[in-house]
């Protein structure tokens, strides 16, 4: 038997004081194995000051933390909403 | 149903005015239109505020703005919707959000309006930095978040 | 603060942005403007109506909204209201009422702006006389009438 | 001792539905003695069909059928109101 290779790339995007945090609006990553959308920020966010709430977005839809990664998937890291 | 992203000034009564008149002209049956109309002050936590910038994430909005609209006809009796809501570079006394729903009854626009604006508030992913004296700075939200809304 | 009773077809919105550019043009501390408009449905209690008679008593009228406004006022961090009434002859999809209110955040102004509508509704002395097919009838209230409105 | 003479006038004014009713808009009344409101209004509804409700107002306000009336008050009896 084959210990399956498990290769995805995601888009991940920040927005207003975590983009200023993390010093970019977005990059791709390649996952070497299952991830959560926690976990992804926890790797993203290890060299970085930032002690506010965290939002988290795949493809559009507000996600918690636990959300297992696929393939193609767009993750945002983003602080609370201020519109309106 | 009607959703705009607008990146400049726009005068919200205009576009009210003419959304009534291209979609709404013969809904006879319209006896309530509650709006609500949010505008930048020159003033917050304090500080006298220059200009401010709107940020937000295009696809995102877009689609919370539509599912916010879309909630709200199905939860109340409502003909009709609309929010438009600013981007980009915002100055004091500037439109940055027109919420309208045209309804039969009074209590269905006035709470439709407001559960919008609510949710827009708490949902919708905008973000304002403020320019100040002291510099730029991301505003705070007021209010605890939803909790629907899960973090990290 | 501002009331008017107007006896022929008048345009709301125009006469907002008037009213707003020529009395809060540097009201630069407005976050929120709630308005309410209320127009004649062509249909009511299943009937098609074809016009609509406003009577109102005119003094009383007048010192009610007055009244209305400043308890508002008193009531929530308002900065300024207005209302405007139709009165006389009025068919289908005419104005007949618009309340607005501005504020520096948004719950004062949705909470004003209802508030009024609904004070207005129970307190101030308007009468509205359908004409059908049928004829001409008097409207019945819909809602309880408030408990401070005393009756024979 | 003189036992005083009251004669007090009022005008009485009628909308909507009790205007139908009574078939006039408004007129002046002659009391010879104090009165409440609630009297005047079962005076002069004694001979119409009227079966709603009636609110009262005295001089622009809305008062009780108690309220003792006045030289020269303003009275008016009208049905619960529709406006807006």
């Amino acid at each position: 038997m084959y210990h399956s290779l498990i290769i995805m790339v995601i888009v991940v995007k920040y927005f207003a004081s975590i983009s200023d945090a993390v010093g970019k609006t977005s990059e791709k990553i390649v996952l070497q194995h299952e991830m959560t959308v926690g976990e992804v920020w926890t790797d993203v966010s290890k060299n970085i000051k930032y002690a506010g709430k965290v939002m988290t977005a795949v493809n559009h839809e507000y996600v918690d933390e636990n959300y297992l990664l696929r393939d193609e998937d767009e993750v945002a890291f983003f602080p609370p909403v201020t519109g309106g | 149903m009607y959703i705009e992203i607008i990146n400049e000034e726009f005068d919200p009564w205009q576009k009210l005015v003419d959304y009534k008149k291209s979609q709404l002209k013969d809904r006879k049956n319209i006896g309530a239109c509650s709006v609500f109309l949010g505008t930048m002050r020159d003033i917050n936590s304090g500080d006298e505020i220059k200009s401010m910038e709107l940020q937000h994430y295009p696809e995102m909005t877009e689609s919370y703005l539509e599912k916010i609209s879309e909630n709200t006809i199905k939860k109340y009796k409502i003909i009709d919707t609309i929010i438009l809501h600013r981007v980009g570079l915002v100055s004091p006394s500037d439109p940055i959000v027109l919420v309208a729903t045209w309804s039969e009854h009074r209590e269905d626009a006035f709470e439709a309006t407001r559960e919008i604006m609510e949710a827009l508030k708490s949902e919708a992913p905008f973000w304002k930095k403020e320019s100040t004296d002291k510099g730029f700075r991301w505003v705070e939200p007021q209010a605890e978040i939803s909790e629907d809304m899960n973090e990290v």
